[in-house]
């Protein structure tokens, strides 16, 4: 144990490679925070009194935040950096925990967070099934539990207050968009899943394929394997794809990371930028660069900075305003004619 | 006959240093785990409340019925790594038989469970391949099998909550949980099946030396398959538990969970060479490691790269800690 | 007890024939045993006594040829299926479970319960104290079996076996790791089962007892089967010339043991040993051993002779003590160190911690050479093939190749290969723990030669051994350990028998030590 | 006569049958399923395609081969997949220096992981599996420590290594190739070779035999630490950046896998590296038959768990009766 921490010391003098574009930057940028996407007076709200918990002063709360998984991909980085962020800026004090994408581990730190003394809540779910045990004990103690990025499948204003999130089956249908425009709607396509059982993976694809159905009959999707949202599984799937099906017309990756790894296998199979259409979710500096550079044709955006808007539905809630329960945010999209432009915003 | 007598003095001697050795043995772990939650109590005032103390209890339940099994495989000397998957499968299984009634709801699970573990059985007594990799298998097939009834994970079949299945997972009873009681009880029922029937000296016989005890006369393919059935019973009766807690067939549950309880089980003093160990032991096990997780929770500020390298770290001292309390005449 | 008519074949063998990969080990053999008889297997090493008793009680399948229990075929699928028949085995190598207790190892699979159907242990131990003490071994039956000595396993594994409602049993060498006093025993609870009317089957290497306690004997030489007959009518020499496939003459010419006279043991001591300590086991004990001269250590099973060895040898952590070697000390507790030194051990337990059973004959002789045998970390195969061959040929290793794999070797041939490995060392001290057990006649007089031998070229050898005639014959001085601690020495002429039983006895302690001077080195 | 010859001349054959399976079944295995892909898949026999799995094979096989020798001491190594991740994050923050000094510092993280799981083996007399188990948990931390984010890497030579080629053949199968045989040359030929498989058969006798059981151990860890450090870096080059979230995920188990579906008795004393080199191939080649053939991923994990299955069973050691 004594050597790895004398490894770890040594890392004091590290030097990497110069970054050509410049570092991450992953902190909430101010003009690329979420944009909530209808703010219509239709959709339903939620209040302390329907709620049933007391009144609170945010300023002298505590906040407990549960994240899914590590920090280690741009969108949680940047996603628990805001919250962090945001947090601060308010003075609220913030107890973190990471499920590092074990989903009993999850119930148990969101447990450990009431058992803390959070008053607060705000939980990116790893699933949107399973919370019954943490939602009763919250429920027995009135905190009030707003989720992020994910939904949980429960009551709102009853069980939790609100969420605020994307629509992932809307992503994939823009996605769906996209690779028609990109394709002119004919040929074959292939889907790079997320990890198997995971909601995300399920919404995204329902939304692409629906769409493709719909609008698109010509486009025929041929091959559909995971690629577990990581970068080296996408590459060596596309690899085996390109080998298999060297007619494909597009791929549509369920996010950045395997299609940056689609684009590596495409690269080293001697194809060119555009021989294959790649559509991909999130919209990480590195996926928009690649629009740039030619090899992706549209980033459908997926926006983790929810600091702001998180903790100012909470401040709203707690001092009594009505909020609403699902706050879907405006996700935009970069395609060939913003890319350049937006690629600032991209985290 | 004096000299047996001498012979005898001695031995005593010889015994009480085995005793102390076994003791620490059997109580390495505890130590640890007592020193570690003194520590928390006196370091986090929100450790020692009755609201952590049930969390703790009510988490590590799963995983301890999961480790409760392996306890058995381990000590024959074997391994069991399609736990997690198999504990996965059962809550599946568990929630999508709940709309047939409680008794499917449970009785679903523990049958298609304990098939898996019995063919793994089969698999290792019959054509002697090797644990490690029979297993893997069934872990694959599992989460195949899993992956396969609920379309690929897209669909999460919901515990039917007019059924008592429920209760099992969300019941309460002198204020503890039912799933803590049921441990409680497989513990209990688990320690007097290995300490005092004759399966568990045959458990025992079949870990201390295979051959001999199949010389000695003692069924070892039927040891051996009972004990994997039992494990694969045991995980999927811990994963239809966990269902009826969660109120759902969560399909991405069990990741590594043979990992964490077969480190739970050595932690626990048994020998995974096989032939020696102690249901407590694993027990303890179990909650050492959920109370190293909660009270990096109870920090609450650390990064999860920080976090896996704390628990990395307090692993590495707990197994030095517990070899080195243990530490047994050298065979040399 | 099923007692049937006296002349009642109770199992036999007719045809039978045993093959494994690359040797025949049982070749065309009849075999019977009636019931109220003992009945010796006698053969060389590698013969196929073991073969067949394992063929016979389920173990091993028989490749032609049948097996019958009171005149029924029957083909024994497991051990367990022989044993529920009514035949009980001990085997060769002493197969029980060492982690588990000296109650539970007896009573494995026939545990007394209580009403629940839960184990009565209390019950269990007291009836285990009961039977074992019968046997002479008194001990807490709670305890690990592994803290035993090899000679009480055995007894265990023993006790196991009559215990058990049975009409025919099998006792593959017995009596290789018992004392003369427990040999006695056995030979007790031998004679009991035969007025029972059970059939018992006996293999031994010992000539004296299997005159002392058997009625007929069978001889098997290379897997055939050779001679049958009553054991009043065939005298030794007769047996021993079935056995070697030499007639009587030749054999009437060698002597019982091999060992010549006294060496000269003149010049500085090559080993000197102080005051080794280890707690519970050892109690200042010290040796010295003459170049060219044989020490034998003598005591009673569990008297600490294997680990006064194995301290010598650095392969237990001491307390205290010192060892030096022709006048250079050697650290304590570390075999590399002792090996480097010129010690060599042939460890008590071949089979667990001498082979490396899954490597084969030549790796196994060469294993502790290695470094002298290899340049640049790489292996010189053909100086290790020459050294493997003039070892196998010098030992005359029966081996169907030196790559065959030597878990596959009989007993005494492993025995051999250890002895060869050894003596590839070139070893200055050679520590020896039972040398000769389990090995047949030839084997045994070539090993006893070869230790004279060695001890001519100015070795110094230290000698354990529970065959009291061997100690005797083949040392110059025997050191007589007792409850971890040296009582007794005998030089020259007090090497004897006589004596020797009277050191170790434990009345003669006094007389003992105001005649011999006290074997502590001050 | 005849007839008796006859009826032993038929088992001699089966058992001479069961022990060439024994002996090459992973190979056979090998032979079916590149058989079954050149009639049933498209675009199936085509160099570029051997390329990719040749490629695609060269990091598990590297590190199979670390494995293979971990287990012939009757031990095993958990925590490749994370030395792995580990490697990736020093070579990123040390390519600064050029891709050499970054090879050397990954060599050093695999060496340090190596020893500490050595000397909890070795020394402590901790179970080989929950030392490296501890060491998996805590690396793959340490991996995100330093470099909490996935990097591109661009240094030229670096990619040139993860794409480029000798007359065809990538440097990544060169070098898996070589590794491969140098490992087949310390076990067959060097002092090094034997103690391992004898310290893997009896530790006992080999402890008594004066052999340097505690030294060899940690060598082997060191061997195996070193072996997943490179994979990692030859990953990295191929991947062209530094992912130590996912890199090396699950890798424990392919490796393991290999090594025993190659023929290498889980219980030690024998190491076959052909055999791993065939069971890697055969694993790869299988999951490479399933994507192209597109199945979904339940489809795919139960296929799997059926041909490790099969495989091991032709390749097991009969109980000898
Ligand atoms: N499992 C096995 N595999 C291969 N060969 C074997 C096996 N068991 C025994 N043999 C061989 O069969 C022959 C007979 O061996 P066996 O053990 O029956 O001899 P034995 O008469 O008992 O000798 P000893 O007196 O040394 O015990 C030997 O050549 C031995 O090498
Ligand atoms: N009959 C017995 N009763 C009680 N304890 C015994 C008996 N036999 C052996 N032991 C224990 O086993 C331990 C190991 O004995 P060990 O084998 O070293 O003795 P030994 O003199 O070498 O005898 P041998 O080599 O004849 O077996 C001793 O510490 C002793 O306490
Ligand atoms: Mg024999
Ligand atoms: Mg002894």
């Amino acid at each position: 144990a004594g050597l790895v921490a004398g490894l770890a010391l040594c890392t004091g003098c590290t030097k990497s490679e110069s970054d050509a574009s410049g570092s991450n930057s992953s902190a909430a940028g101010g003009d690329s925070s979420q944009v909530v996407a209808t703010p219509g007076a239709d959709s339903k709200t939620c209040d302390i009194a329907t709620f049933g918990g007391k009144k609170l002063d945010l300023k002298t709360a505590t906040v407990g935040f549960s994240q899914s998984e590590k920090e280690a991909n741009p969108f949680r980085i940047a996603e628990t950096a805001s919250l962090k962020a945001e947090a601060g800026k308010r003075g609220v004090k913030l107890l973190t925990a990471n499920a590092q994408s074990q989903f009993s581990k999850q119930i148990s730190d969101v447990q450990d967070l009431i058992a803390k003394g959070a008053d607060l809540l705000v939980i990116a779910p790893l699933n949107s099934d399973g919370w019954e045990p943490v939602l009763r004990q919250a429920a027995a103690k009135k905190i009030p539990i707003v989720t992020v990025d994910r939904k949980i499948n429960a009551t709102p204003c009853t069980d939790y207050v609100s969420f605020i999130g994307s629509d992932f089956t809307e992503q994939g249908k823009r996605a769906a968009d996209e690779m028609i425009k990109a394709t002119g709607g004919k040929g074959e396509v292939a889907i790079l899943l997320g990890a198997a059982g995971n909601n995300v993976t399920t919404e995204r694809t329902k939304g692409f394929e629906d769409r493709l159905q719909e609008k698109a009959p010509g486009l025929k999707i041929v091959f559909r394997q995971t690629g577990e949202f990581a970068r080296e599984k996408g590459q060596s799937v596309t690899e085996n794809l390109i080998q298999s099906k060297p007619g494909i017309t597009g791929v549509y990756a369920e996010n950045d990371e395997m299609g940056l790894g689609a684009v590596n296998a495409l690269k080293s199979a001697g194809k060119k930028p555009g021989d294959v259409k790649i559509v991909t979710v999130d919209g990480t500096r590195n996926a928009v660069q690649g629009i740039v550079d030619g090899w992706i044709d549209g980033v459908i955006e997926s926006n983790p900075r929810f600091g702001p808007l998180a903790f100012q539905t909470l401040d709203s809630f707690t001092k009594g305003a009505k909020v609403g329960q699902d706050i879907v945010i405006q996700d935009s999209a970069y395609t060939k004619g913003n890319a350049t432009s937006d690629i600032g915003k991209a985290y | 006959m004096s000299a047996s007598g001498v012979e005898a003095g001695r031995g005593s001697g010889v015994v009480r240093g085995e005793r102390l050795s076994a003791l620490a043995q059997q109580h390495g772990a505890l130590v640890a785990l007592l020193v570690l939650a003194l520590v928390a109590s006196f370091s986090f005032d929100s450790f020692a409340t009755g609201d952590n103390i049930e969390n703790l209890a009510m988490t590590s339940s799963f995983l301890a019925v999961v480790a409760l099994g392996m306890t058995f495989v381990i000590v024959t000397g074997g391994i069991d790594l399609s736990v997690g998957s198999v504990f996965a499968l059962g809550g599946v299984l568990a929630a999508w038989g709940s709309r047939y009634g409680a008794l499917v709801a449970l009785l679903l699970p523990l049958a298609v469970c304990g098939l898996i573990g019995c063919v793994n059985g089969l698999l290792i007594a019959r054509t002697r391949l090797a644990p490690f990799i029979v297993t893997l298998a069934a872990m694959l097939a599992a989460r195949g099998l899993m992956l396969n009834i609920t379309d690929e994970g897209a669909t999460t079949y919901l515990v039917d909550k007019e059924t008592v299945f429920v209760h099992l997972g969300q019941g309460r009873l002198l204020g503890v949980g039912a799933p803590v009681w049921i441990t409680g009880a497989l513990f209990l029922a688990g320690a007097v099946a290995l300490r005092r029937t004759r399966f568990g000296q045959n458990v025992y016989a079949v870990g201390g030396n295979e051959d001999a005890a199949a010389l000695m006369g003692a069924p070892v393919a039927r040891t051996k398959i009972t004990v994997y059935t039992l494990s694969a019973l045991l995980a999927g009766l811990a994963g239809a538990l966990n269902a009826a807690w969660l109120a759902s067939g969560v399909t991405i549950l069990g990741y590594g969970m043979e990992l964490d309880a077969i480190a739970a089980v050595v932690i626990g003093g048994t020998l995974l060479s096989g032939g020696l160990g102690f249901v407590s032991g694993s027990l303890v096990g179990v909650l050492l490691l959920k109370t190293i997780q909660n009270i990096i929770n109870q920090i609450g500020s650390l990064d999860s790269a920080y976090q896996q390298v704390v628990s990395g770290g307090f692993l590495v001292v707990v197994i030095i800690a517990q070899t080195w309390l243990a530490r047994r005449r050298r065979v040399a | 007890m099923t007692a049937s008519p006296v002349s009642a074949e109770v199992l036999a063998v007719r045809g039978l024939t045993k093959r494994f990969p690359g040797v025949t080990a049982l070749d065309d053999v009849d075999f019977s045993v009636r019931a109220g008889e003992v009945h010796a297997l006698v053969g060389e090493n590698g013969a196929g006594k073991s073969t067949l008793i394992k063929v016979l009680t389920g173990v091993h399948r028989a490749d032609e040829g049948g097996v019958f229990h009171r005149g029924e075929p029957v083909a024994f699928g497991t051990p367990l299926e022989a044993q529920h028949a009514g035949i009980s085995t001990i085997y060769q190598e002493v197969n029980l479970i060492p982690l588990m207790s000296v109650a539970r190892n007896l009573f494995l699979g026939r545990e007394p319960r209580t009403r629940l159907g839960l184990i009565d242990f209390r019950r269990m131990h007291t009836e285990a104290h009961q039977v074992l003490t019968a046997y002479g071994v008194d001990v807490d039956v709670r305890r690990p079996l592994r803290q035993l000595g090899v000679g009480a396993q055995q007894m265990v594994a023993l006790a196991r076996a009559v215990a058990v409602d049975a009409s025919v049993v099998v006792m593959d060498e017995p009596t290789s790791s018992l004392e003369p006093r427990e040999v006695h025993t056995l030979f007790g609870v031998i004679r009991r089962l035969r007025d029972q009317g059970i059939a018992v089957v006996y293999v031994s290497h010992r000539m004296e007892e299997l005159y002392a306690v058997c009625d007929s004997v069978t001889v098997l030489r290379d897997g055939h089967h050779v001679h049958t007959g009553p054991l009043a009518g065939t005298d030794r020499l007769t047996l021993v010339s079935y056995m070697l496939g030499r007639d009587l003459g030749e054999v009437r010419s060698e002597g019982t043991t091999k060992f010549s006279g006294t060496h000269d043991t003149g010049g500085e001591p090559v080993l000197r040993a102080e005051n080794l300590t280890r707690p519970h086991q050892l109690r200042a004990v010290s040796l010295e051993i003459h170049p060219g001269e044989v020490l034998g250590l003598g005591g009673l099973l569990g008297s600490g002779r294997s680990e006064t060895a194995k301290a010598v040898a650095g392969a237990l952590a001491l307390a205290d003590g010192r060892v030096t070697v022709a006048g250079v000390p050697v650290r304590t507790g570390s075999t590399v160190a002792a090996i480097r030194a010129g010690i060599s051990l042939l460890p008590e337990d071949r089979k667990s911690e001498g082979i490396v059973p899954g490597l084969s004959v030549r790796e196994n002789i060469a294993l502790a050479a290695l470094p002298q045998l290899s340049r640049y970390g790489l292996v010189a195969e053909s100086r290790m093939d020459a050294v493997v061959d003039t070892f196998m040929k010098r030992l005359r290793i029966k081996a169907s190749s030196p790559h065959q794999k030597v878990g596959e070797l009989s007993g005494g041939n492993q025995q051999k290969v250890l002895l060869a490995r050894w003596l590839a060392m070139n070893p200055k001290v050679l520590l020896l723990d039972e040398p000769t057990r389990g090995i047949d006649i030839g084997a045994k007089a070539e090993v006893q030669q070869l230790i004279d031998e060695l001890a001519e070229d100015g070795l110094g050898v230290l000698l354990i051994s529970s065959d009291i005639e061997e100690l005797i014959e083949g040392s110059d001085r025997v050191v007589v350990l007792r409850d971890g601690a040296a009582i007794a020495e005998l030089r020259a002429d007090d090497v004897t028998a006589d004596r020797l039983m009277r050191a170790i006895a434990q009345a003669a302690e006094e007389e003992a030590s105001t005649e011999e001077e006290a074997a502590t080195h001050g | 006569m005849a007839d008796v010859a006859l009826r032993n001349a038929l088992p001699a054959d089966r058992a001479a049958a069961v022990r060439w399976l024994q002996e090459y079944g992973v190979y056979a295995g090998v032979v079916v399923l590149l058989l079954f892909n050149v009639a049933f898949t498209d675009h199936f026999l085509s160099a570029a395609n051997f390329r990719t799995q040749a490629v695609q094979v060269a990091p598990v096989l590297v590190v199979a081969l670390g494995m293979a020798l971990a287990i012939g001491t009757e031990g095993i190594d958990l925590s490749v997949g994370s030395v792995m991740a580990l490697s990736t994050s020093l070579l990123s923050l040390y390519l600064g220096y050029g891709p050499w000094v970054a090879l050397l510092t990954v060599v050093v993280g695999g060496v340090v992981i190596g020893l500490a799981n050595g000397t909890l083996i070795a020394f402590v007399g901790v179970q080989p599996i929950v030392a490296t188990l501890a060491l998996m948990v805590g690396t793959r931390g340490l991996a995100l420590v330093m470099l909490p984010q996935l990097k591109d890497v661009r240094d030229p030579t670096l990619l040139s290594l993860g794409s480029g080629d000798v007359v065809g053949v990538p440097y990544l199968v060169l070098i898996a190739a070589a590794l491969a045989v140098v490992v087949a040359f310390v076990v067959r030929r060097t002092t090094f070779g034997r103690q391992l498989l004898a310290i893997g058969d009896s530790r006992p006798a080999a402890q008594l035999a004066g052999l340097p059981v505690r030294r060899v151990l940690i060598t082997v860890y060191v061997c195996s630490g070193v072996l997943a450090a490179v994979a990692g870096f030859l990953s990295t080059a191929r991947l062209s950046a530094s992912d130590p979230t996912s890199l090396g995920q699950l890798m424990e188990l392919s490796a393991i896998t290999a090594v025993v579906v190659g023929g290498t008795p889980l219980t030690g004393g024998r190491v076959r590296v052909g055999g791993t080199v065939a069971g890697a191939l055969l694993i790869q080649l299988l999951t490479a038959t399933l994507i192209k053939h597109d199945l979904s991923p339940s489809w795919t994990q139960l296929a799997q768990a059926v041909v490790i299955i099969l495989a091991v069973y032709a390749a097991r050691e009969r109980g000898k009766r």
